[in-house]
């Protein structure tokens, strides 16, 4: 259990200490260590719920089950890899004079605050903190995303705030009726424990529990970037730094569509009628869709990305709408890999914009005769994020599709059109960007590229074999949500 | 023993296709008030070409010169495979029909190379339009001949000319279409008229003649053979499928002398109607032979249908 | 054992991969031998001599890219030693290797059509390694890095030989991507080429496209069965109509990769632009990789093949080779021809395969067993020559720097080797007799003429149409290949660059192609060899085989039987040897007529020059009149007039662009669409934050009304 | 529902849901700022009022403490703080003609009626009073949502935003007599953030487009020009 309080005291720690600790050069390789730290700590977690299966801590404050931890260790993972990034990247950003001194203060301890924001959502039993948590990370991130002040920026900020509040609040509505839901049933102020409520499910009233469902879908789902709710999230993206992208990609986003997992596992638990279902896999399929269609048209680099942040989210979004072990099983993978290749993605992507001075796609060109690394990585991260195996990306896009195939088989030529079209989107503007020769007087820039190789490495052992610890691990969840195991 | 009668028998071919050629121009001269060389003409012809010192072009390369005697003896096998006075040869069994125009194409392939390998506007322009024309002819030819194997149900040209022979006489009209799809083949892929004049030397209507302008000598001598050759072949293989009647089955000399009769009757009464066909038609715009040829293709389909549905339906 | 040769030939060319990724790596690996040496071999100082030499600045480059393409080399050999084995010795063997999904490892099977396309590959990759190290020569290490190029083949190869492997869908699709991907970047190798980044994307669109459409076959079978593995698969009980889904699903994903018209256009324009090499085994092998995937998945996983699905391959298969060949024709860059012309050739397989089909179906396997035959006959050809003239294609850029036909000429008496090792492969396509292209349409031919056994009237006519056009296929094919190797090699050199050539020192660059050029004669003599494995793997398939060499002995070919139809090239050989024979010692016998060379006759008008010869578009002008709907013909003439009245030419102006129909009719119209449906769905971003919030109030009530 | 019937809780609650339902109609005709924020402000002393009144029949204390909150930051500092940026900024004289007033009334009338519709279901587990508070907090939230799509200042927006809450709130103290309360504390903390944001990005946007107008922050789209 301590494992637990570690793993959300080392974030606070980091809040408190980056905001009083005054300048200091090396901020960079403490957020490393802060983040390193917490990895360590969310292992430990990892080990003991694998050894022991779920935990509740004694107050019944934290819940940790085989679905939330893997979350938690990826976080932890990718938090500390894109710090690892972050640090030769902001000091870039300041030497350019992009950014002051106090701002990096505040960029640092802001991360540090959106891991402790994510760290909650997840950890938590109850599900209003994790409401509170999911408003603290919007509220921790909002101000980075305008950390470069400028007009655009500014306009980001405000639309991600003022969009995901409102979205946040209808969350929050769906909360308030879940509990009213769970009142209903005695418990007082116990009953927006999860583990309270996943035991009384099935006593809950399934109507109430719909209603509550779409409020919390709507609420979380404009988190998630769901068309047509996902309006704020390709700005947001392109605006801020590089490294807050990176982590919003792959972080954020997932732990919203964990929180709406959650409610439909209760709503399932309640009632019958796969309703729960049917919308995540409406909103899931037309965001795929949208999002891949969305891609052909991006002028600025990290935009295209968060496009396909969309459009994956959709695609993961679908899986858990249809449920059974298969697509479930593929959806967790499909989380990971995801987050995994995304953020190695707004790693390369932030130093190739470094490069050409510019986010523009049409301005960034030579990459690789450039600085081969970043231009490799952004290459091959594409073709992972695409779905070309032997990446794991694939490998859960292809248990997506048979499982759809199996259930659904309309509706796999939709969700292969959505693959089609996201790949000819993504490539056509890559392609121009990496290839050919480098325009006068690109210079390398100094790059710390290993997380993006550790990271596409993983992906790409995920795509040859899952072993068999993360299997077990996944079939875990796998069972947690959807009742059986595909093993 | 069937050995020897086969290689006789194709030094018989190779022997008797200047007589044809000769016969022809014979044929053609009475036809148009000229007065006729001997028969024996084109045999003095080659003789004469075969003893004069070749003068090769300095452009050309091995394959230049290499190029007659490949013509020549591809010329030669497919010859080989064609019954001319006797039927069931070994040699026949070695290569069917198909093998025999690819032994055609081989010999067509080379001397197009040879019409480049100079380097002038004629050989490049003879073979380009030799090329054409062979693979429009090609297809219409391979429909004509399928026809017959069809209905022999082999590729063997000796054995589906047993087959006709011991069906008897049999009116087919899938074989109607078939001989004259054959015919106007034969007429293209000989480069007679209305497709090519042999005669002629003008640039823009000569095609054959065109590729084999630089030659000279023995190599020259080579092609012509095998040109004429060619004539013959085909003049034996509308005879001898159509009017398989004379040749012989077994290898007795009297049978094997009677065959020979029976062809060199055959040949020479082709020769007179080719002949007059040649003198009565114009030769046609080189564009317009397409449409030649796929009206041959067109009665070759035509056989080809009428073989499967009015014989051989079920 | 047979199964271990095979893991050896995947395992070494990925070997090879990964030693080419040491290109930049000599510090550490001299460091890593000087440790290897100093503690485990201490007294072997000749070897390390030898290492030590070699890890020199100067010549680790050289002696890093020979031991990559050893390493392939040996790859290749193992992959002809397992195949040879397997298809010998009529076994299936079958592993799983512990990868892959948690409840679906990789499963191998190794089976006779699996060895005979590893034959295939290894023979290739042979020949590709021994002419690969001369040919990267020439590239510049800091413009196109060996270390990509080396990876990528070597990926490139492990993927096609896993796909071969490979015993269930997932595995299969992984390999096939990896297989997919490598070639791209290989094609993007040149990138800073806009025609390279252009055929590389829509290579990978397309094979993008493709893939998917495949694994919507396996879907749609293991929809209907319980597991992916092709056990599984092939247990799998589907209605007919379902069973023509699967098929047509992976008709298109594998036609897309094979190049069937109209989803050949990747073709023509990825692997002109891929390094010679590549290039070969990109048309030589990989195409069929796609076919081996066809068969496995229609004659073995689905099982019952219907009629109806032979007649769609027969009519694809002859529009593909017709089409093909018709584009090949009329292109003056040398590469994108032979491109062309492997959609020609792919197309021929189809159309016999079709008919193979079109014979199982009807209850007469012996005779699909002489279609198959006849496919597989020909994809082997096809593998030979095709990439023989891609590596004489890579030696005459090498060596001219062009590849535009036009530019070329008189390369005969400059490189006498090469134009010796291009005309066999020449003929060999052109399907002439002695060589083996010949064999195997003569084969094509044979299945088609049986078309009399067939009740089905309709089949009846269409099969000795579809034969008709094969003829008209071979005759064109004759014709292309007479305007390549004429304008080529034969005739005066048509630029400087041709004018300056000279015929290639590295051995090795010959010996690769030699050694294609002497199977290609070699199987044209003796097809018996081949015929004897391809027997194997349909009495594996199909349960049966041909009752050839029976009656007539190792001789003869006579596939149905001897009265039907019989061909014996060793006795063609003879004759063709002693007819040749027999003239040349005539003609040659009398010392007065020995040749005298003499300047070309050139009408009285003097000075014959390289100009005034054929090109390209001028020897298929014919043709183009002929077929002129085939294509989108954009012909420009332009003429500078001058002096009074403009009444002088000055000069003229010649444009001549050749387009493919599929372009506009089928691409363009996607892309538009895809570009169009993007701009509308484009407006919903429109910037204002009240319209953003109207979505989401707008969705909530909608929501919540459909709950209610 | 017959209203002489129930308590006198039942019926003050419901009196303060028709309240709150009512500033919520206000706060969207309104088209000046300074009496929008003052609306705003006698919605948060409703809705503190409504939690005094549960904290006291329902005799829960912590209620009280979240009814401080509610009064320290929905009556006094958020509305202090938005007043005096309206003042700051010189917009208080800006009057924001609504394009289609009587739609959005209309529309705002539905809502209403739509919300009981969409909540009809809570009827069978509970009384209708219950139905009724939380009907009218689901259309407070709608309104304040409708507030902000059709109101083109970020102050306006700020006040939507911040009547979803209060409708959130209501909602919470009437249907489920609060929530926890370390959620409580939690929503507190981060309205209060959201709040002090809220101040940092009028900053912002007041100096990037010299305006406060949500409109004009439209450089980020995907329309073709």
């Amino acid at each position: 259990m301590i494992a637990v309080y570690l793993v959300l005291l080392i974030p606070l720690a980091g809040i408190v200490f980056f905001a009083l600790g005054g300048h200091r050069a090396d901020r960079g390789k403490l957020n490393v260590r802060f983040n390193a730290i917490c990895l360590l700590a969310t292992i430990w977690l990892a080990v003991n719920v694998l050894n022991q299966g779920t935990i509740l801590s004694d107050n019944k404050a934290f819940l940790i089950d085989p679905f939330n931890v893997y979350l938690i260790v990826l976080t932890a993972f990718v938090g500390l890899t894109t710090s690892i990034f972050s640090g030769p990247y902001m000091a870039h950003e300041k030497d350019l004079g992009k950014l002051t001194d106090n701002r990096l203060k505040l960029y640092y301890s802001m991360y540090q605050g959106f891991m402790l924001a994510m760290y909650l959502v997840l950890t938590t039993n109850n599900m209003g903190i994790m409401w509170v948590a999911m408003e603290g990370a919007t509220l921790a991130t909002v101000m980075l995303v305008s950390l470069y002040r400028t007009p655009e920026s500014i306009e980001a900020a405000w639309k991600y705030f003022i969009l995901c509040g409102v979205g946040i609040a209808q969350a929050l509505f769906g909360t308030i009726l879940l509990y009213y839901a769970a009142m209903q049933i005695g418990d007082g102020e116990s009953s927006l424990l999860w583990s309270v409520l996943y035991e009384n499910a099935s006593k809950l009233n399934p109507e109430i529990l719909e209603i509550a469902f779409v409020f919390m879908l709507v609420g979380y789902g404009t988190k998630i970037g769901l068309v047509p709710l996902h309006n704020w999230l390709p700005d947001a993206h392109s605006e801020g730094p590089t490294p807050m992208s990176a982590v919003l990609s792959g972080l954020l986003l997932n732990d919203a569509l964990y929180a709406v997992v959650r409610n439909k596992m209760l709503v399932d638990g309640a009632s019958h009628s796969h309703i729960a279902g049917y919308l995540m896999m409406g909103f899931g399929l037309l965001s795929f869709l949208v999002g891949a269609l969305f891609l052909h048209r991006q002028k600025d680099i990290k935009r295209l990305f968060s496009y396909s942040s969309i459009e994956h989210m959709g695609m993961m979004t679908f899986a858990f709408g249809i449920g059974g072990p298969m697509a479930t099983f593929a959806a967790l993978l499909h989380m990971t890999v995801h987050s995994l290749t995304k953020s190695a993605i707004f790693v390369t992507v932030g130093h190739a914009s470094q490069l050409a001075g510019t986010q523009s796609i049409d301005k960034i060109r030579g990459l690789i005769k450039t600085q081969p690394k970043v231009g490799w990585g952004l290459l091959i991260g594409t073709l992972a994020i695409a779905g070309f195996p032997p990446f794991g990306v694939f490998t859960s896009e292809f248990l997506v599709l048979l499982a759809t195939m199996h259930s659904y088989p309309w509706l796999a030529p939709l969700l292969l059109l959505g693959i089609g079209i996201a790949f000819a989107g993504l490539f056509r503007h890559i392609q121009p960007m990496v290839y050919g020769d480098k325009p006068e007087g690109q210079q390398p820039v100094k790059a710390n590229l290993w997380p993006v190789i550790i990271h596409l490495g993983l992906v790409l052992w995920l795509g040859l074999a899952i072993p068999e610890f993360l299997a077990n691990w996944f079939s875990q969840a796998t069972l947690l949500i959807s009742g059986s195991t595909p093993l | 023993m069937n050995w020897l009668i086969a290689i006789l028998q194709t030094s018989l071919f190779v022997v008797l296709a200047p007589l044809l050629a000769g016969w022809l121009k014979m044929c053609k001269c009475h036809l148009q008030n000229r007065k006729a060389p001997s028969l024996l003409q084109p045999y003095r012809d080659l003789l004469k070409l075969t003893h004069k010192q070749p003068v090769v072009s300095e452009q050309a390369s091995w394959l230049f010169i290499a190029a007659p005697y490949l013509i020549f003896s591809a010329t030669v096998l497919a010859a080989s495979v064609v019954p001319l006075i006797a039927v069931n040869l070994p040699t026949s069994a070695s290569a069917d029909v198909i093998v025999m125009v690819g032994f055609f194409a081989f010999a067509r392939f080379f001397l197009a190379l040879a019409g480049l390998d100079i380097g002038t506007a004629f050989g490049g322009m003879g073979s380009s339009r030799e090329m054409t024309i062979s693979s429009l002819a090609e297809p219409a030819m391979l429909m004509a001949i399928f026809t017959l194997t069809m209905t022999a149900s082999t590729t063997n040209l000796s054995g589906a000319i047993a087959h006709v022979l011991n069906e008897g006489l049999i009116l087919r009209p899938s074989f109607v279409f078939a001989l004259f799809a054959l015919i106007l083949v034969a007429i293209a892929e000989t480069g007679r008229i209305p497709v090519d004049n042999p005669a002629t030397h003008l640039e823009l209507t000569m095609i054959h003649e065109a590729m084999i302008l630089e030659y000279s000598g023995r190599h020259l001598a080579l092609i012509e053979w095998a040109s004429q050759l060619k004539l013959m072949l085909y003049g034996v293989l509308i005879a001898n499928i159509f009017f398989p009647w004379g040749i012989s089955e077994t290898f007795g000399a009297k049978d094997l002398g009677y065959g020979l009769l029976a062809i060199l009757g055959k040949l020479a009464l082709l020769a007179i109607f080719l002949a007059i066909a040649e003198t009565l038609v114009a030769k046609m715009r080189l564009f317009r032979v397409q449409e030649y040829l796929s009206f041959a293709y067109l009665l070759g389909l035509l056989g080809m249908l009428s073989h499967i549905i009015l014989e051989a339906s079920r | 054992m047979i199964l271990l040769s095979a893991y050896c030939a995947v395992l070494l060319s990925f070997a090879s991969g990964l030693l080419a990724l040491m290109m930049h790596q000599r510090q550490n690996l001299s460091a890593i031998s000087e440790y290897g040496f100093n503690t485990f071999f201490t007294r072997n100082v000749h070897c390390r001599g030898w290492l030590n030499k070699n890890l020199e600045e100067r010549r680790f480059p050289v002696f890093l890219k020979q031991a990559v393409f050893v390493l392939l080399g040996l790859s290749g050999v193992f992959a002809v030693i397992a195949g040879l084995a397997v298809l010998l010795g009529k076994g299936v063997i079958t592993d799983q290797i512990a990868l892959g999904l948690p409840w679906l490892p990789w499963h191998i099977r190794f089976d006779g059509l699996s060895g005979f396309f590893f034959l295939i590959i290894g023979i290739a990759v042979c020949a590709v390694s021994l002419y690969g190290p001369g040919y990267v020569r020439t590239y510049k290490e800091n413009e196109h890095p060996f270390a990509a190029l080396g990876l990528f083949t070597g990926l490139f190869v492990t993927g096609m030989l896993l796909v071969l492997l490979a015993d269930d869908a997932f595995m299969f699709m992984i390999a096939w991507e990896l297989m997919s991907v490598a070639s791209y970047f290989l094609v993007a190798f040149q990138h800073e080429n806009p025609a390279n980044r252009r055929a590389a994307f829509l290579y990978l669109l397309m094979a993008e496209v493709g893939a998917l459409s495949i694994i919507l076959g396996f879907g749609v079978l293991a929809s209907f069965s319980d597991g992916f593995t092709f056990d599984a698969l092939r247990e799998a009980n589907l209605s007919t109509t379902w069973a023509s889904i699967a098929f047509v699903l992976a008709l298109l994903g594998f036609g897309m990769k094979a190049g069937i018209v109209p989803v050949h256009v990747w073709l023509p324009e990825a692997h002109p632009v891929a390094p010679s090499h590549i290039s070969a085994l990109m048309s030589g092998v990989m195409l069929k990789v796609a076919l081996y995937g066809l068969i496995r998945f229609c004659f073995d996983l689905l099982g019952d093949v219907q009629w109806q699905w032979g007649v769609v391959l027969l009519v694809l298969g002859t529009v593909s080779a017709l089409g093909g060949i018709l584009y090949a024709l009329m292109q003056p860059n040398l590469k994108r021809l032979l491109a062309y012309s492997s959609v020609e050739n792919i197309g021929i397989i189809f159309m016999v395969l079709g008919l193979s089909m079109i014979f199982m179906a009807n209850g007469h396997p012996q005779l699909a067993a002489l279609g198959f035959l006849a496919a597989l006959f020909h994809a082997f050809n096809h593998a030979l020559f095709k990439n023989l003239l891609f590596l004489g294609a890579g030696i005459i850029h090498h060596q001219t720097h062009e590849l535009n036909i036009d530019m070329m000429g008189g390369l005969i008496k400059k490189m006498p080797q090469t134009s010796a090792l291009f005309l066999v492969g020449c003929m060999s396509i052109s399907s002439l007799p002695l060589f083996n292209g010949f064999v195997s349409e003569w084969l094509a031919f044979q299945t088609a003429l049986q078309v009399d056994v067939l009740d089905n009237g309709v089949l009846r006519s269409l099969i000795p149409v579809a034969a008709a056009a094969l003829a008209l296929t071979a005759a064109l094919a004759a014709a292309c290949f007479v305007k390549v190797f004429g304008l080529i090699f034969l005739g005066q050199a048509r630029s400087r660059n041709s004018e300056k050539a000279h015929e290639v020192r590295d051995k090795g660059m010959l010996a690769g192609p030699a050694l294609l050029a002497g199977l290609c004669f070699f199987i044209g003599i003796f097809p018996g060899v081949i015929i004897h494995l391809i027997n194997n793997v349909s009495s594996q398939l199909l349960g049966h085989t041909l009752p050839n060499d029976s009656a007539l002995g190792w001789l003869w070919l006579a596939p149905v039987s001897a009265e039907q139809a019989s061909y014996s090239p060793p006795l063609v050989l003879i004759g063709a040897l002693i007819a040749a024979g027999i003239c040349y010692w005539y003609l040659r016998r009398s010392p007065l007529t020995v040749m005298r060379r003499a300047e070309t006759w050139d009408c009285g008008f003097g000075g014959l020059t390289p100009r005034m010869q054929y090109t390209s578009s001028s020897f298929t002008m014919p043709f183009r009149r002929i077929f002129a709907k085939t294509w989108i013909i954009d012909e420009q003439i332009k003429k500078d007039l001058q002096g009074a009245m403009d009444q002088d030419v000055v000069a003229v102006h010649y444009q001549l662009h050749i387009q493919d129909h599929s372009w506009p009719r089928l691409y363009q119209p996607i892309a538009q669409g895809v570009n169009n449906l993007a701009r509308q769905v484009g407006r919903i971003q429109t910037g204002n934050i009240r319209t953003y919030l109207g979505y989401s109030f707008a969705t909530l009530l909608l929501l919540l009304w459909v709950i209610s | 529902m017959n209203l002489e019937q129930t308590d006198f809780y039942t019926q003050a609650i419901l009196s303060m849901a028709a309240l709150v339902g009512l500033t919520s109609f206000l706060m969207l005709g309104q088209g000046r700022l300074l009496r929008l924020i003052f609306v705003f402000a006698v919605q948060g002393f409703l809705l503190t009022l409504t939690t005094v009144l549960a904290a006291y029949s329902l005799n829960n204390p912590h209620l009280y403490i979240s009814a401080l909150l509610t009064l320290v930051l929905k009556v006094i500092f958020i509305p202090w703080m938005l007043r005096r940026e309206v003042l700051l900024m010189n917009t208080h004289r800006d009057v924001q003609a609504l394009a289609n007033k009587t739609v959005v009334m209309l529309g705002g009338a539905s809502l209403m009626v739509f919300s009981y519709y969409v909540l009809h279901p809570i009827v069978q587990t509970t009384s209708p009073v219950m139905l009724n508070a939380l009907a009218v907090s689901l259309s407070v939230v709608l309104l304040g949502m409708l507030l902000m799509i059709s109101h083109r200042q970020a102050v306006a927006h700020v006040v939507g935003f911040m009547s979803i809450e209060n409708g959130l709130f209501f909602a919470a103290i009437v249907a489920t007599k609060g929530m926890p309360m370390v959620v409580e504390l939690g929503v507190a903390f981060d309205v209060l953030v959201a709040a002090v944001l809220f101040g940092i990005f009028f900053l912002h946007i007041r100096t990037s487009i010299d305006s406060l107008d949500v409109d004009l922050l439209n450089k980020l789209n995907e329309v073709d020009k």
